[in-house]
Order: C-alpha cells, then structure tokens, then sequence
C-alpha cells in the first residue's frame, strides 16, 4: 500500500492501488457495521468512494520522508499510507492497541510513522500546519513534500488562505488538495461559493490549480507525482482539485435528505473501485486473480476487526501521562 | 406571547425560542453552518428556514465572517443569532467576539452597541476527538463586556436563549448537543422574557452547597440524592449565567450551608470553579471544611469511553468526594 | 467636508474636496506637534499622503445611509464624514469631551453618527463586519452601502478572505476599498504576496476588482460612486485598490529606515494636495482664493485644537459606565 | 556558552536569548511580522536577520500561518520561535494555540511533538486602544498542554526565553513592550539552561504574601517598600510561570505569613489570582485575613491616561489595600 518503487510493472502497481482502495472500503463498510453494533461510538466521517485519491497520491508520494495531513475524513489516507489496519479498528474501538491508545479516535488520529502527521477536525487548520512542515523542507535538507489534504468546503476558511499565500511566497514544498466531494456537510459547496470552480482559487496566489477526476486512481497519481516532482525543484506549491462523490453520508447517521434523487445511483457508476477493476480486467486480469485479491483483502479486514475487537480497552491507569515531555 | 406549556425536548425547546424570537422580533436573522436548508447538524433549527425563508439562511464554513458578520448587522439595528456548530470553533474567530463585540458599547459609550447572540455547544462525549470536547466557558467569562450562559434543561434552554436575544449586548449561549435529544419534559412556552442574569437553585439542603453549571448539574443531582440517603443533604446550585455571575446566591447558600464545592466538566485549573472558590474566600465567610474544587484534571479529552470516563467527574465521584468533604469535617466539629 | 449634494458646480465641490483633504492634513501636523509635546501619548498612525481616498469617497458616498470602516489609521476618514475636528482632537488627548471620551483613543475611535462606525486595530477584522452592516441593508431596505477600508497588508489576514467571499455570495452592498500605501507597518508588502496586483484578489471571489490612482481624488470619487451605484443596485461588492504613499512613518516615531532614497521626494510630487491644488488653479480658482480656504482651515484647525486642549481631561468617576446596557 | 554578565536593557536581554537560540540550536527558526529584515517591530530581533540569514525572516500578516507554520515545522523537527506581535492577535489564530498546539503531545502519546515558542508581548499603556491593552494570561493558562511565562525583568526575559526554546512543548512567552527600552540591568548571560517553571521570592516578608507576576511586579514591590515604611512586611512572590503554576511556593510563603494578596493586571473576575485564591482556601492553610484579589474591573481597557490609572492597579491602591487587609486582622488579633 506504500508507494509503489516504480520498479513494479503496471498491472502489479494497479493491482496494488486496487487492493489499497479496496481495503479502504472494507474498512469503512467494517467500521459502519461496528459502529451500528455499539461497538465504535461518536461521530465517524467515512470516505467511501474517495478512495482513489488517497491511494493515488500516496502512490505517487516517497512516504520515506514526504508526509500527509488529512482532515477528520482520514481514514482512507491512514490505510494508504500503510498504517496497520487493525491499529485502525482499535483505535476507533477506543482499545489500548489503537494506534494512538484511544487518545485520538476515528476523527483525531495520527500514525507519522507512516508518513500520516495526524487527522484535523477543525476544518482549514491543517493547511498552515502542512506549510510549516514544508517550511521545515526549506531548511532540512529532507526534500520533503507536505500534502495538505482538506474538502471543498474548507477553502472558505480564513486558515487556508493564510498558508496559500504563506506558501506561494516562500515556494514551500506543499500539495493543497482538496477532496471536492460537493458538500460541505449537508449544505451545497457550490451555494457557497461564487465560482465552484475551486482550483481557480490558487491564481489569487500565483500559483497553479488544476482540476482532476478524483475517481481516476491513474489521474491522481500522475497529478501528485508532478506536484511532488515541482515542489521538490523549489518551485512551489499547487493546487489539485479532485472531484469525486462521497457515496455515504457526512457522518454515519446522516439523513442525507440533501441528496438529489437519482444522485448516488449515478455516483456508483463512477466510482473508483468500479472503475479500477474494470482496468485490470481491461489489462488483463482475470477474474478470478481479481476475486482471490478481493477475497484476501475480505479475509485482512475481518481478521483485523476481529482482532482488534478482542484486544483490551484503553487502560485508565495512563490517561493522565504525555501531556508534557 | 401566550402563554402554553408543551413535551419538548431541549432541541426542541431551542427551535421554539428561535421560532418565537423570529415571529416576535422582525429585526432577528438567524444563520450558520448547515443552519438554514438542512436545518441543523443537529436537526435544533429544522423548519425555521421554511417558516421564516431568506431571515434564516446557511453560511460558508468561515466562522470570522459569520461572527464578524453579525457584529456588522447588530451594529446597524439587526438582532442576529449566529451559530458556532462546537465552542472549540470559535477558537478560530475569538477576535470578533472579544476584540470586537465585547468593545462595542464600552468605546463608544453606548453610541454602538453588538446586541448579538452566538449559540453554540460544548462537552465531551464519548467517542467525540479532543477538538470537540473542550469546555471553554472560563475563557468567554473572564471577558467585560460579554454575557454567557450555560442551560441545562429544556426550559433553561427556552428561557436563557430569549434572555440572551432580548438583551441589547453580545450574548454567548453555550448548549450541550448530548441532551439535545433526550427525555421530553414539560416546558413553559410564552410569557413574558426574563432579563439576563441570575442563578437557581435546583435542589435546596442544608449541609453543603454544590455549585454548577450547564448538564454537570444533572450528575450533580444524581450525586445528591446518593447523598441524601447516606444523610448529607446537599444544596445544588445551578449558576446559569456566568457572566453576569450570581455571587450573591453563592455567598447566601453557603451562609447556610457553611460547606462549599464547585463542580464543572472544564479543566480545574483557572477554570471558573476558582472564581466560585475565591469568592467565597474574600467574602470572609467562614466554612466548617476547606471548599473542594472538582473538574478535568490537566489533560487532552481523549476520545475513548473508558479514558473519557475517568477525566471527566460522575456522579459516583462527586458523591465520594463531596461525602468526604462534609465527613471530615463533621468529625473535625 | 460630507458627501457633496451635487448640486453644487465642479468647482465648489473640488473646493470642498480640497478643503476636506487640506484639514485632514493640518489635523495630522498638529497631532504630531500634539504628540511631539507630550499632549497625545500612544502610538498614533497618520494618513499624511492618503487623504484623497478619505474625500474622494466620503464625496461619493451617501452618509446619511452609507457607512464606513476604517482602520487606525483612520483620523482622516473621520474628518471626510464630517466629525468635528474639536472632538477629534480631544479624544486623541483623553478628554472628556472626545469623540468617545477618551475611551477609544487615536486608533480606535468612532463617530457613528457621522457614518463613521468605528476604527479598528485589529488589522482585517473591519471587513466582516463591514459585511455585517452590509447584510443587514439586504433586509432593512435602508439601501446602505459599507466601506471595509484596510491596507494592503491586511489582505493576507484571514478574515478579510471569508468577508469577502461572504459578500461574494449574497451580493452585498460592501466596498472592499484597499489603501495601497506599499508598506505593512515597516515591510514592504510586494514582498508578502505573489503579485502586488492586488485588485486580482478579488477575481478568486468572482466580483470586480480595479486598480486607480489612489492621490487622484477625482478618480476616487468616481470609482466609489460606481461601486456604490453597483451595490446598492444589488449587484454585489467590489474591490477598489487605490494606490498611494504614506509620506510619514506608519507610526509617529517610525524611524522608517525601509525607505529608498529619493522615495518620498517622489512621492511628494504626486500627493494629493499638490495636484488638487493645481487643478483648482487650472480651473480658475486665483492663488489667492486658495490662500484664504487654505488660511481658513490652517484657523480652524489651529482653534480646534486650542479648545480640545483647554477642555477637561476625561473624568474617571465615569470609566466603569456603559460596559452593558 | 560561556558565562559573562552584561548591562542590558529587556530588549537586548530577550535579543541575547534569541541569539544564542539561533547559535547554539541549528533547528531554531525566527519569524513573525517585521521580526526579519526591520529587526522587529519593537527593535527586539535587530542584527539577528544579518547574523543569522533566511532562518531569522518576515511572514505576511497572518497568524494563523505564523502560528499553524511554526506547529508544523515543529512537528518535523525544527524549533521555530514565532513572534505574535501584541497577545491581543492570538485571538485570531487562538486554535492554531489551544486545539493544535497543545494537543499534539498528549493525543499521540509522544509520538509527535510540537515545541514551538511563542514570543507576545501585552499589557496596557497610555493611549493604547482597548484592542492592544489586554492581559490574556489566564485564557493560556486554562489550557493543558500549553506553557506559560511571563518575565519582568531583563534577567528573566533572558532565562525564561530559554527555557521555553529548549523546552520540549510548546510555550508562550508573554513579554511587556513598556519595560523593553528600560533601564539597563546586568544580566548574567550563558550558562546552563534551566528547565521550564517555578516561582521567585522578589522580596521576603513576613506579614503578608503578595503574589503577582508580570511586569505588575514593580508596583507590587513599590507598594511592599511604602508598606515597610508603615510597619508592615511583604513577602513579593513572582510566580514568572502560570503554567506550570508553583503552586506549592504559594502555600510555603502563606504558611509563612498567614494573610495572602494577588495582584495582576488582567481582569480580576476568572483571572488567575482567583486560582491563587482557591489553591490556598483548597490546603486548609489558615489565613488571619481574607485573601484580597486586586487586578482591572469589569471595563474595557480606555485608552485616556486618565481612566487608565483609574483601572489599573498602581503602587498606591495597592500599598493601601495591602494595608487594610494586614490592619483588619492585626485588630481582629
Ligand atoms: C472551523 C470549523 N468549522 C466548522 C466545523 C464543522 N464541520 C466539520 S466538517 C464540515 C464540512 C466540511 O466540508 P468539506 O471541507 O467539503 O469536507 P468534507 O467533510 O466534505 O470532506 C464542517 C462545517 C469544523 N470542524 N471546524
Ligand atoms: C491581526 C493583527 N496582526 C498584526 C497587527 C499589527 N499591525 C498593525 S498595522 C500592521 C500593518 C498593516 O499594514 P496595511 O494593512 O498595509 O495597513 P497600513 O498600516 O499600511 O495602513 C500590522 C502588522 C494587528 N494590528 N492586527
Ligand atoms: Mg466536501
Ligand atoms: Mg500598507
């Protein structure tokens, strides 16, 4: 799920960000089971059918020394970076093994040694955040890029603003990239917004916004590896707008009563993992080699839940440790 | 208005205050995140959009312009309601609250004033990440010019909210999305609005005074009727308003009570338990047992049940606690 | 000195267009006698070069309906709507009979009912409550328009990025008028953005954006009167960048050690004053009809100043009033 | 570094700090608004852009991406010291502080940290506006996770500044822009650093403990000096750190004198001396004399000198409550 040395052949690094996406899905699907079941608790925000852009970035990144920083959405971006996914389920089942020992949670949590610098629930605030990392590139010799992932809807946020011009002046090493799934919640981006056209948004800061599908795993992935590839030159951040649906809603227990009739069903026929798989039967792929891969990705995620499920509860006896150095 | 009383939830007693501010008071706007078409994201204001159309309309997600906003509007005679979704959001627009609206009048000398009311929701919950779970009532206090209140029950919800609409300045509204839902209870609708101001005490005793705030207070009851039955009887004292602060109401129930603590889900330390604390203190009255403070202790609010539940106070703590305070000095006497 | 009823010829109305630049001018000299002396404490920032923004459109502007916000820098817009200098100059010296009684100072004082609602030392934080006063006119059929004026230092503060959009949205009747004096406080601004073209800025938003000559009060009366006609037809905000020269320091005291040399020489030979001057002579009006408005000011302002320091210091048996109603 | 003492005004004291921040530790970085290329707004970083090039530099005016920039950066390593020009700005970045800044640490259990240092500087001043004379402390010492200091002397502006640099958590230093170009002092420069917290006795006494902190420090030790002269012996306790609090150096010197004061500039209601207070009526210590709170009413902060002095604390107010508060309790006695 890391990203792919390129060595790989093309269908071995298709099938790799198929099985990526796929793993994403099942995950979510998991968690929504878990949380019907009581066993995951509070508000959960799942990324189905975005998942092209996690594992198509994360694909076209050096996760060595390049790093993401994601919104509460983040579930999707912590599989594709590589974090282990039964760490995952324990840290939304609030166990001691979670990946952060519960302290973060499904809408909070942080895995850097995977290259994933932490969730933000608080929209926009994870820009400044990436630029100060990229900041940091400026003077470490690391080369690192930083990727500030966030919604459509957080580009009306005074915070995002701030570190696009923040970053444009200093030509820092850093991706915006926005996850435009047209909502912001339950309320139409586009309503908010005079021009929906949100990669326009860079040229107020003289840099370049481009617009892709965000459910073309293959776009995504050659859109970041040139973002990466200019910002490592030093020449600057840009501004990738993927689009793409959020085939769920905001939160498990969203009503979603703002949807359009027909809207989702048309999202399912575009959908990424729709799409991917029919590319590796286009290139090849039989389908039972596809069936096999899925059915091993069924079998990781159940094994994980499960595992994750039996593991013992955030111990109280440290709650108050960490706090300060 | 007439006067009715009708079951309502708390959500449902905030959408009538709304409703009433909205039908009574042609200058009222109501808008935020997800406030209008969808109603809310927690379902308070659904319907209002539809009742009252363009006056009640959603905002972009930019917390500044929303606050900043309804000072602009209030200043030229509207009377806006503005919704921050989470208190830890206002975080991101603090300026226009205490930069701004809380100058207003004092500057001007009365020639401007910023009669706006900022709903919003605070408190952990489990589950819920640590930048949704702060309680930051203590940080709104501490500043003149500022009102903020903190309703616990349906009717508190129906009632301070007018207050705070009513009230020619800048009012903060802090509600608690885990009640927002719950049992119904009776509510009196209608009548006239109460001015800011003043605390209730929502259980009456005679050996110790238990100040609180917001939905603490039903572990606080809990806790007392645990109480009541191993013989201490506590007098629960639910602040409302915590600017204005009710001191008087301290000061006169622990006169006769002579035993004092303070409850709140809010860090300990500076938070606005030591205000309690301090000035009973001043006062110079004396108490038959040091006060007791109890709140968060110095940590993050984690997400997981079984961490949340042991860094927030329960009513089996604050019983234990508050036994041990009445206890220990019983003996002493 | 408020808004010229029109019905007064060209002349009379440059007249009083000069007039009104003329006192801001002697008020600002004075001050900085005032603060030199010991009389004004606190730091102070003077408009000295900029005050044809503050005339051309206050002349523009209905005031009797239209509102401004400036910034602290804001002692000439005070004067353009028409506040009486005496009490300006009184609430710069703490006396009781300020503007504010002294409760707001040299930056941060108000005088609503001349239009003027309030500066703001809080550098962009006038901007969405400029649009605040605009929404309200979406309701109250006052068919009011706001000015939001802020430097071109304070486009990169967030809040001014959402006031915009804000007002982008719901067409409100807002001014965004940025004073383009090239500094922010002791850096130059070209330096903290991509393009100093900063009326591109409003492009990201989707209203207008225009670039004038910021000393030719002409062209601001024009450029606000059509932004007016614009807003209050309902046709949404418009961001006016009017370039200009600060010809003091951004505070008194400012050793301004930024400057080019030769910098301000130039600058002094496109002022304001200097060419309004110049162009009453051109129309006609004889040196010495200039000389008498200009000694008559030059009285005025001298008089103003006499009384506000004659009057009595602001009383504390009143400071702990009018904290709430 | 080697040790050596030198005659230096605040100013150059906290320039010497950052220098030897800059010398000493490759990853420290320096920014803020004209804290580059102009030497700071103040004249505080002068020479440090010449001697140390790109890492010391200008940001726009943007504290959000000051502040979440300096956060970032942290996160990977660096150890950016961001100036926030006046305390009054954090409120319109205050969640890049409270729910970014110091949560880090704690919700990652140390597997990321951010030791950011945030020189401020506030406090009021003749002429100043209601929107540059605020004293915040207590809003960052509300919030777990974060530092707090506040130096008022050059010595101290020196040391504390290090501390909170080398410190591996996020810290805010609270300076006061009408102390930097004071008289010069001798400081002792070099050394070992010490680590974060703990309070100072400024002066010993034994009558009455007056805690305060800041740059109020100087009334309170003006006003201990007249008291000496009555009769009446102060014990002048800088707490220099309000988060971590000290505490414990409180309950020595009450324990000691038996009758406590705190004096600060910020809003007296739910400042921190109501902390102060609370801490010590919570020990059971027993005092002869109520405690005594002195610091600004409810009002804005006007920017006239003469309602200025009004609200305030000053040497005077404070010597002649001090005063009461001893001469109560001696007649009590
Ligand atoms: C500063 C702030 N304001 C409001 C919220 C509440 N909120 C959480 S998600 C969200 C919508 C974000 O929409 P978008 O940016 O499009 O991201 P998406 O959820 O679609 O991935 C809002 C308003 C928040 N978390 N932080
Ligand atoms: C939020 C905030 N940050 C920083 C400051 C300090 N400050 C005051 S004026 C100023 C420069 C503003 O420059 P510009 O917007 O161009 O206005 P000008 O002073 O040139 O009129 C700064 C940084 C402030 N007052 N508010
Ligand atoms: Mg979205
Ligand atoms: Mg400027």
């Amino acid at each position: 799920m890391q990203n792919d040395p390129g060595d790989a052949g093309p269908d071995e690094a298709r099938r790799r960000l198929f099985t990526t996406m796929y793993t994403i899905r099942l995950f979510e699907e998991e968690v929504t089971r878990l949380r019907a079941a009581g066993d995951v608790v509070g508000s959960v925000h799942l990324c189905n059918g975005q998942e092209a852009i996690y594992a198509g970035t994360c694909a076209a990144l050096d996760l060595t020394r390049d790093i993401v920083f994601p919104t509460y959405r983040g579930h999707g971006w912590t599989i594709a970076c590589g974090a282990p996914i039964e760490d995952m389920f324990a840290e939304l089942l609030g166990r001691e093994s979670g990946l952060n020992g519960g302290r973060g949670g499904s809408a909070y949590l942080s895995a850097p040694q995977w290259g994933m610098y932490g969730e933000n629930s608080i929209v926009g605030a994870g820009a400044p955040i990436a630029t100060g990392a990229a900041l940091a590139a400026t003077f470490d010799n690391s080369g690192r890029v930083a990727v500030a992932a966030f919604g459509d809807g957080a580009l009306n946020q005074g915070a995002v603003h701030e570190a696009m011009n923040f970053a444009s002046i200093r030509h820092l090493p850093v991706i915006f990239l926005v996850e435009n799934n047209r909502y912001s919640e339950l309320t139409v981006t586009a309503t908010m917004v005079a021009s929906d056209r949100l990669f326009k948004r860079s040229s107020a800061y003289g840099f370049p916004g481009v617009r892709i599908d965000g459910n073309d795993v293959g776009a995504v992935r050659a859109t970041v590896a040139e973002a990466a590839r200019r910002a490592r030159a030093g020449e600057g951040p840009v501004l990738i707008e993927a689009m793409t649906e959020r085939l769920v809603g905001h939160y498990i227990g969203d009503a979603e009563q703002y949807r359009e009739p027909g809207e989702l069903d048309r999202a399912r026929e575009t959908e990424p993992l729709v799409r991917c798989a029919r590319e590796l039967l286009d290139a090849g792929v039989t389908e039972s080699e596809l069936e096999a891969l899925k059915e091993q990705v069924r079998r990781d995620v159940a094994e994980a839940s499960r595992r994750a499920l039996a593991s013992p509860l955030a111990s109280p006896d440290t709650v108050l440790e960490h706090l300060y150095a | 208005m007439p006067e009715e009383t009708k079951n309502l939830t708390y959500a449902q007693a905030v959408n009538e205050a709304l409703s009433r501010a909205l039908a009574e008071r042609p200058e009222t706007l109501l808008f935020g995140e997800d406030v209008g078409i969808p109603g809310g994201v927690f379902g308070v204001t659904k319907g209002l959009r539809r009742q009252f159309g363009e006056r009640v309309f959603d905002t972009p997600i930019s917390e500044s312009a929303i606050l900043g906003g309804a000072i602009g509007a209030a200043l030229v005679g509207m009377r806006p309601i503005a919704e921050v979704m989470w208190a830890d959001f206002t975080l991101v627009a603090l300026d226009q609250l205490i930069n701004q609206a809380a100058n207003v009048r004092y500057v001007s000398r009365g020639a401007l004033t910023a009669p706006i009311t900022v709903r919003t929701q605070q408190g952990s919950g489990p589950g819920a990440c640590a930048q949704h779970s702060q309680s930051l009532e203590a940080i709104f206090a501490h500043v003149p010019g500022l009102q903020v209140c903190m309703p616990a029950t349906a009717q508190e919800a129906y009632d301070l909210l007018l207050s705070a609409i009513w009230s020619d300045d800048p009012a903060i509204v802090i509600e608690n999305r885990n009640v927002y839902h719950g049992e119904k209870e009776p509510v009196r609708l209608g009548g006239p609005v109460r001015p800011v101001g003043g605390a209730a005490i929502r259980r009456p005793g005679t050996d110790v005074t238990v100040v609180t705030w917001g939905t603490m207070q039903h572990r606080v009851l809990d806790a007392a009727e645990r109480l009541q039955a191993e013989g201490i009887s506590c007098e629960v004292l639910d602040m409302r308003w915590l600017r204005p602060f009710d001191t008087a109401a301290i000061h006169a129930s622990v006169a006769r009570t002579g035993r004092l603590a303070v409850v709140h889900e809010a860090h300990t330390f500076a938070g606005l338990g030591a205000e309690v604390v301090a000035s009973v203190a001043e006062s110079g009255l004396t108490l038959s047992a040091p006060p007791l403070r109890l709140g968060a202790p110095d940590v993050r609010i984690p997400a997981a049940p079984s961490l949340l539940a042991e860094v927030i106070p329960s009513a089996p703590r604050i019983a234990e606690s508050v036994h041990r305070l009445v206890h220990q000095s019983r003996h002493a006497a």
